[in-house]
């Protein structure tokens, strides 16, 4: 409360104040039910605090209460937009704890799953980027494309969105008759798609002035933040677990982890982020050329399903590359059909925690162009 | 040069059974007369120009955009036409949905706002023709007029942000503020530059010049270049992407917008595309040749014989200029469904430090032009 | 410097290119359409046959389905489900008796695969609402009776995938066919509790507890008026207009023939007509429509003799009298429905149908068909008749017990004619 | 580096730190009263460089047994792992924050704040992170019962109503 001295001394000298703005949790570009409190002073941001917790459905008091094999729905919607890659690292980190081996058809079939996931995935990331930044068309040219994913994978497992479809030692289905054929005319055809996503988007001068240069992540500060995925490598860590800690079976394919250049401003910028998840999904078609070439013919995939999911007592860590970076299952079994503590460790959690770092100082605008670049999935952050 | 309004007075005041000394009666009916076809211009053109937004969106996103309503049970199929009873379904929607008004809202204000944009929208089209002598009254300031005039448009967004009690509402108005303000520089200077040449501030004026040596978008590289500026800024003085940041969906909700629903929204929604309208026509008038046949226009470039001008005429003329502004809006809406939004500090670097410049050196070559060439 | 015109330069080739991209969308006339013209077209589903048996399964999750008579009740899905979707309850069968042996059972002793069934199913219940569709229930089903809907047995179950329901409840599937005698009788015989009754008992006393506040609570009460209502409604509504009992067009036997006459009478006593000029219309027109047989003009006939009842008078006691009664008795049954199902709803049901639509809003809804008695001429007897109808179902008794009684009491009054015969003769069944 | 070898580089610098773990164990327990240092020193030293935090999930032992946190520490420069695990009492058990060290740990510990109640001292902001900031309880302890209201509105508990 100001005092009336102070308003007689205070006369004639402008003062300004910081305007707080909740951003959302219903807003168009919060990806979800997000709410961020800026404090701005004008145009330009000066602290943003994300407020997070308003799709959180307690999943891992969930866990507890169920067997390992009913936990795979739940973690298909977590981040409901990869849940092939959460049904992936789940299994395979229950499969580890049972010390369970399964057949190279499996393998195969598990790697074009996720693979194709991921292409889904950043199709979307990379439209909804678009929308962000104001541009509606590209859009919906990456969300024609995505239904086609879809489409394979409803051909496959009969669901489009949350597929429950790998499972502990196996899969749900086998893979339905033409499924190579299916999924090599969608390669064929996808492939020359990124070029168009990159004549309107990509190198449009509109897109490279609204992302370049802004909300710059360094590489030092992406890491303590524990970011993964296309945040990191976008800052130019070239740090991908495919590589760099192959599981499954992704030490046999030959393919680039893409790392952002600083081609269009500085070295971790928006521009970047955006631009390795374009380039993540050629790679991405690269692995499944190769995958599909070499899936085998024959082999039942159910066959090393265990009839009881009992792992021994002990605990587990394991973590996998999803398409928005390292999702980490932490598994602490007590030997009975339940788990006792499961903690998912998703990759938009942290990588959502750094925005305060990179998104002050930058206007609105900004801000929500540096949201959409971090490409956050709410299902996943608040479980 | 007659105008409407003037043709109107004469014939008024020519009748027989009209008493002597009746100015003032005369006045008002001829004011309500001019003014009604205005506003059916106004309405059509906004039903119109949202049929045509939405099915070129629509199209060029690889969808079919509106395809259920049709009027009198034609409906046209997987075509343009089909679904074209939708703004008409959709108008009827507006003006019955619930009219809100926010409970911390200046009421005052946030009733006045959207009328005061849509008063200076309206009150433009009074010194737009759109044919030979078809404008309702032919000021030998048009030009000025028209710029002075919508330029009032932006008190109305102000108010309605300000009023909306909103902090998004509020950051719409001043990105609004900002940008009207600068993008009139470069209107104006384009203009300028036109008006040097021709000597007159009249639309006819401007016209008459263009069919007697060529169209402004011809005549020089600079006229041309002055076109682009033009059109961009109008561009932007409208609202449209990619300058449509006081609107912004993806960043301000829908800026001053945001808390108007209803009868209210649509008047927005009508000035917005009256305004749309209004910078198509303006282009197409004084850089365009207006109501010009295109044929005829070219043909005079290259100073060929009287026998090849065809299809001109009074209502040619209509046509002609129709056909122009459609263009216009059309490239209007082909930009918006292209690129994505700038920035507001980016949108005033483009003002301030490419157009404005580009628009001054502009009229020094221009007139350098005219002095060499002219 | 030279930046910045560069930067201009790149500005308009870049853009011009994104300009080109969505011209050639806009221009290209065999484009992809992104979207689907949904009612018009519809989502096309993959084709896709694997699982148990090849060529029946699809793998489609559109919504569970539960072959009941494959069902031996193992309880398998309903521990499978990770959301408790699936519930079902069951009784086991006792060793000597055989399902389905037991009287009045819909049950079959054994699966499609020759399973015999020991338990049986009382209940199967799957909330759609709260299905994940995981597909996990699927797989340890040892029959394979539950599936997504698309699976085994496609033929039966055609492929789709719109089932919304405008109410919520709409989407409780319940699959149990047991009855409940069925389920008393095998409880019984198992010795076990009647679960159904349990529920019918648990829901009884929600419904007393969400009820129990009623006085103190004023909006609860104007809920319940609706049930208090139509007595004192009803009877108005209906002696607004002329009206005519055509209870006795009920005889002709053809559905067709029927209507027309009816449809013609209606307009007739509409206009304003007499009782014989009404039956005149009718016949003129069952004549122009090619339906007038002897037998037919002979009922029409009959038309001549019934009274219009004109508004207002002393038939508006008499009906509204039997409105009370009727929703009185209808009251009764709601609550005793679970418990002992009304035989004379049963038994009534077939002439009911027949003459509810003529009685024209004059409460058909009621379970003791009070309408057949309209065909009666006399008004004194009618309401004599029907009041003595209402009285005796209420107690309980058969339509059978209340024509007796009603014979006496018009044979009493003197009014017991062949007509009047007929008509109890139907009711009696 | 190997987790014996860890073991003994952590235990040269800090010998209090460390807790006798089970046979076989995959971790090292800790005492909470070192864990700033011996954090700073894996994070910092030139052999270990532990410079990501992988995840940090908090455990609950039972009722009436201690509450735990499980770091996973991961080294992108020496490319190994380790897993270290702090116990404290269920009542008023406090561990130092490592927020500061590796800034992942800043939410990661506002959520195990939120969910078993392990107050992190030192921490910048110790707020619930997930749950409304009025909730009462720590949700994911083992002996954590459902509140029968929040904020004026009973918790349904049973499914009776579309039976």
């Amino acid at each position: 409360m100001t005092t009336k001295a102070e308003v007689v001394k205070n006369f004639g000298v402008v003062q300004t104040e910081e305007m707080v703005l909740n951003m959302g949790p219903q807003h168009p570009s919060t990806h979800g039910v997000l709410r961020l409190k800026i404090r701005t002073d004008g145009e330009i941001v000066s602290s943003i605090e994300p407020h997070i917790g308003y799709l959180h459905r307690c999943f891992e008091k969930h866990c507890e209460n169920l067997s390992y094999e009913q936990v795979i729905p739940f973690t298909d919607r977590c981040d409901y937009l990869a849940s092939m890659a959460n049904n992936h690292i789940y299994s395979m980190a229950v499969e580890k704890m049972l010390g369970i081996e399964v057949s190279e058809k499996v393998e195969y079939i598990r790697v074009i799953m996720t693979e194709l996931q991921r292409i889904a995935s950043h199709l979307l990331a990379v439209g909804t980027f678009g929308l962000d930044v104001g541009g509606i068309t590209p859009f919906t040219y990456c969300f024609r494309d995505r239904e086609r994913v879809l489409d394979l994978f409803e051909y496959t497992c009969g669901a489009r969105l949350l597929y429950n479809y790998i499972w502990v030692g196996g899969l749900s289905h086998d893979l339905p008759l033409n499924f190579r054929q299916y999924a090599q005319e969608f390669i064929d055809y996808f492939e020359p798609k990124i070029n168009e996503y990159n004549r309107i988007l990509t190198y449009n001068k509109i897109f490279i002035e609204r992302t370049g240069d802004v909300g710059v992540l360094p590489a030092e500060v992406a890491i303590s933040y524990g970011c993964s995925g296309p945040v990191l490598r976008g800052s130019g860590v070239k740090w991908d677990l495919r590589r760099d800690e192959p599981y499954s079976i992704y030490d046999r394919f030959d393919f680039e982890v893409i790392t952002g250049d600083g081609q269009m401003g500085s070295l971790g910028d928006c521009w970047d982020r955006y631009f390795v998840r374009v380039r993540e999904m050629g790679e991405s078609v690269k692995i499944l050329r190769q995958a599909l070439a070499g899936l085998p013919e024959k082999g039942d995939v159910q066959e090393n399903i265990p009839k009881k999911i009992r792992p021994p007592k002990g605990e587990i860590y394991f973590r996998g590359e999803s398409p928005r970076g390292d999702l980490g299952f932490y598994i602490i079994s007590d030997g009975k059909a339940k788990p006792y503590r499961v903690k998912m460790r998703s990759p938009a959690f942290s990588n959502l925690s750094v925005i305060n770092e990179i998104g002050a100082g930058w206007m609105i605008s900004d801000i929500v162009t540096i949201l959409g670049s971090l490409d956050i999935v709410l299902g996943e952050i608040d479980r | 040069m007659t105008s409407f309004t003037d043709s109107l007075i004469e014939l008024l005041g020519g009748l027989a059974w009209v008493p002597e000394n009746a100015a003032g009666i005369i006045f008002v009916t001829v004011s309500v007369l001019v003014a009604l076809p205005v506003f059916l211009f106004m309405t059509l053109n906004a039903m119109v120009a949202v049929y045509m937004e939405r099915k070129v969106s629509a199209f060029m996103q690889d969808r079919l955009g509106p395809m259920e309503v049709g009027i009198f049970g034609f409906k046209g199929g997987k075509r343009f036409w089909g679904g074209i009873g939708q703004t008409v379904a959709d108008a009827v929607k507006l003006l019955g949905k619930e009219d809100t008004i926010p409970g911390e809202a200046d009421r005052a204000l946030f009733i006045i706002g959207p009328f005061i944009l849509f008063g200076a929208a309206f009150a433009t089209f009074i010194g737009i023709p759109i044919g030979y002598g078809l404008v309702i009254s032919d000021f030998n300031i048009g030009i000025f007029f028209v710029i002075a005039i919508s330029s009032i448009g932006v008190i109305g967004v102000i108010l309605a942000g300000w009023a909306s009690n909103n902090k998004w509402s509020l950051y719409g108005a001043m990105r609004s503020a900002a940008q009207m303000i600068s993008y009139e520089l470069p209107v104006g200077m384009s203009l300028l530059l036109v008006v040097m040449v021709v000597g007159s501030l009249q639309f006819h004026d401007i016209v008459m010049w263009q069919e007697q040596h060529r169209w402004f978008l011809f005549h020089s590289p600079f006229t041309a270049l002055a076109f682009l500026i033009f059109f961009a800024s109008g561009v932007a003085e409208v609202n449209r992407t990619p300058f449509d940041i006081p609107e912004a969906e993806s960043e301000l909700v829908a800026g001053y917008m945001t808390e108007y629903s209803g009868f209210r929204w649509s008047i927005f929604f009508l000035s917005e595309y009256a305004n749309m309208a209004i910078i198509a026509l303006m282009s197409a008038i004084i850089f365009l040749g207006g109501w010009l046949s295109p044929l005829g226009g070219l043909f005079r470039t290259f100073n060929l014989e009287q026998s090849w001008y065809f299809l001109e005429g009074p209502w040619w003329g209509v046509f002609w200029i129709s056909i122009k502004a459609i263009a216009l809006i059309f490239v209007m809406m082909w930009v918006r469904w292209t690129w994505p939004r700038l920035r507001p500090d980016q949108l005033m670097y483009v003002a301030w430090k490419v157009f404005i410049p580009f628009a001054l050196a502009n009229i020094f070559f221009v007139g350098i032009w005219e002095l060499l060439l002219g | 410097m030279s930046g910045y015109f560069r930067n201009i330069g790149e500005t308009f080739t870049s853009l011009w290119d994104g300009m080109r991209v969505t011209w050639g969308h806009f221009s290209n006339k065999e484009r992809l359409n992104a979207t689907l013209q949904y009612p018009h077209e519809k989502w096309p589903i993959p084709e896709r046959h694997i699982g148990f048996v090849e060529k029946d399964y699809n793998v489609i999750r559109s919504r569970l389905h539960v072959d009941i008579d494959d069902c031996i009740g193992c309880l398998q899905c309903e521990r499978a489900c990770p959301v408790d979707c699936i519930k079902i309850e069951t009784i086991k069968v006792p060793k000597d008796v055989e399902l389905g042996s037991t009287p009045g059972s819909s049950q079959t002793s054994t699966t499609s695969n020759g399973t015999n069934k020991r338990l049986l199913v009382g209940r199967f219940t799957i909330d759609m609402a709260e299905c994940c569709y995981c597909n996990l229930c699927v797989y340890p089903c040892p029959e394979e009776c539950i599936y997504m809907v698309g699976g085994p047995n496609m033929d039966k179950h055609p492929i789709d995938y719109e089932f919304a329901v405008r109410d919520r409840n709409g989407l409780v599937y319940e699959f149990d066919t047991a009855t409940d005698e069925e389920v008393t009788q095998i409880a019984q015989l198992a010795g076990v509790a009647d679960h159904r009754a349990q529920r019918t008992e648990r829901l009884e006393q929600m419904r007393q507890a969400v009820l129990a506040p009623v006085p103190a609570a004023e909006a609860v009460t104007n809920g319940e008026e609706p049930v208090a209502a139509p007595p004192v409604a009803k009877p108005k509504k209906v002696i607004t207009e002329p009206k005519m009992d055509l209870a006795v067009l009920g005889a002709i036997g053809d559905r067709v023939t029927r209507g027309l006459a009816k449809k013609a009478a209606m307009k007739a006593v509409r206009a304003g007509r007499t009782s014989t000029e009404v039956a005149e219309q009718v016949k003129a027109a069952l004549e122009e429509g090619g339906k007038l047989t002897p037998e037919v003009a002979d009922i029409v006939a009959g038309l001549a003799k019934i009274d219009i009842q004109q508004p207002g008078g002393a038939e508006e006691v008499a009906v509204a009298e039997a409105g009370v009664e009727e929703v009185a008795g209808a009251d009764t049954e709601a609550e005793a429905k679970r418990a002992a199902p009304e035989p004379v709803a049963d038994a009534d049901a077939t002439p009911k149908k027949e003459t509810a639509p003529a009685a024209s809003g004059d409460g058909g809804k009621g379970k003791v068909d009070l309408t057949i008695l309209n065909g009666i001429g006399d008004r004194l007897a009618r309401g004599k008749a029907k009041a003595i109808l209402s009285k005796v179902t209420r107690q309980g008794g058969t339509p059978k017990d209340a024509a007796e009684q009603i014979r006496t009491a018009l044979t009493e009054l003197g009014k017991l004619d062949d007509e009047v015969e007929a008509i109890l003769a139907r009711l009696e069944g | 580096m190997e987790l014996a070898a860890i073991q003994t580089r952590v235990g040269a610098v800090h010998p209090d730190a460390l807790v006798p773990t089970d046979e076989g164990a995959a971790y090292l327990s800790m005492t909470p009263e070192h864990w700033a240092d011996v954090a700073q020193l894996l994070r910092s030293d030139e052999e270990l460089r532990f410079n990501v935090l992988m995840c940090l999930t908090g455990y609950d032992r039972g009722p009436g047994e201690p509450l735990g946190v499980a770091y996973n520490l991961h080294s992108m420069d020496k490319l190994h792992k380790l897993e270290v695990r702090i116990e404290v009492p269920r009542d008023g058990g406090k561990i130092p924050s490592v927020a500061q060290i590796w800034r992942t740990a800043e939410w990661h510990e506002r959520e195990a704040y939120d969910l078993f109640g392990i107050t992190f001292v030192g921490h910048p902001d110790l707020r619930r992170i997930l749950l409304p900031e009025d909730w009462e309880g720590y949700p994911l302890r083992k002996d954590y019962k459902e509140p029968d209201y929040y904020r004026g509105i009973p918790v349904p508990k049973d499914k009776r109503g579309w039976e």
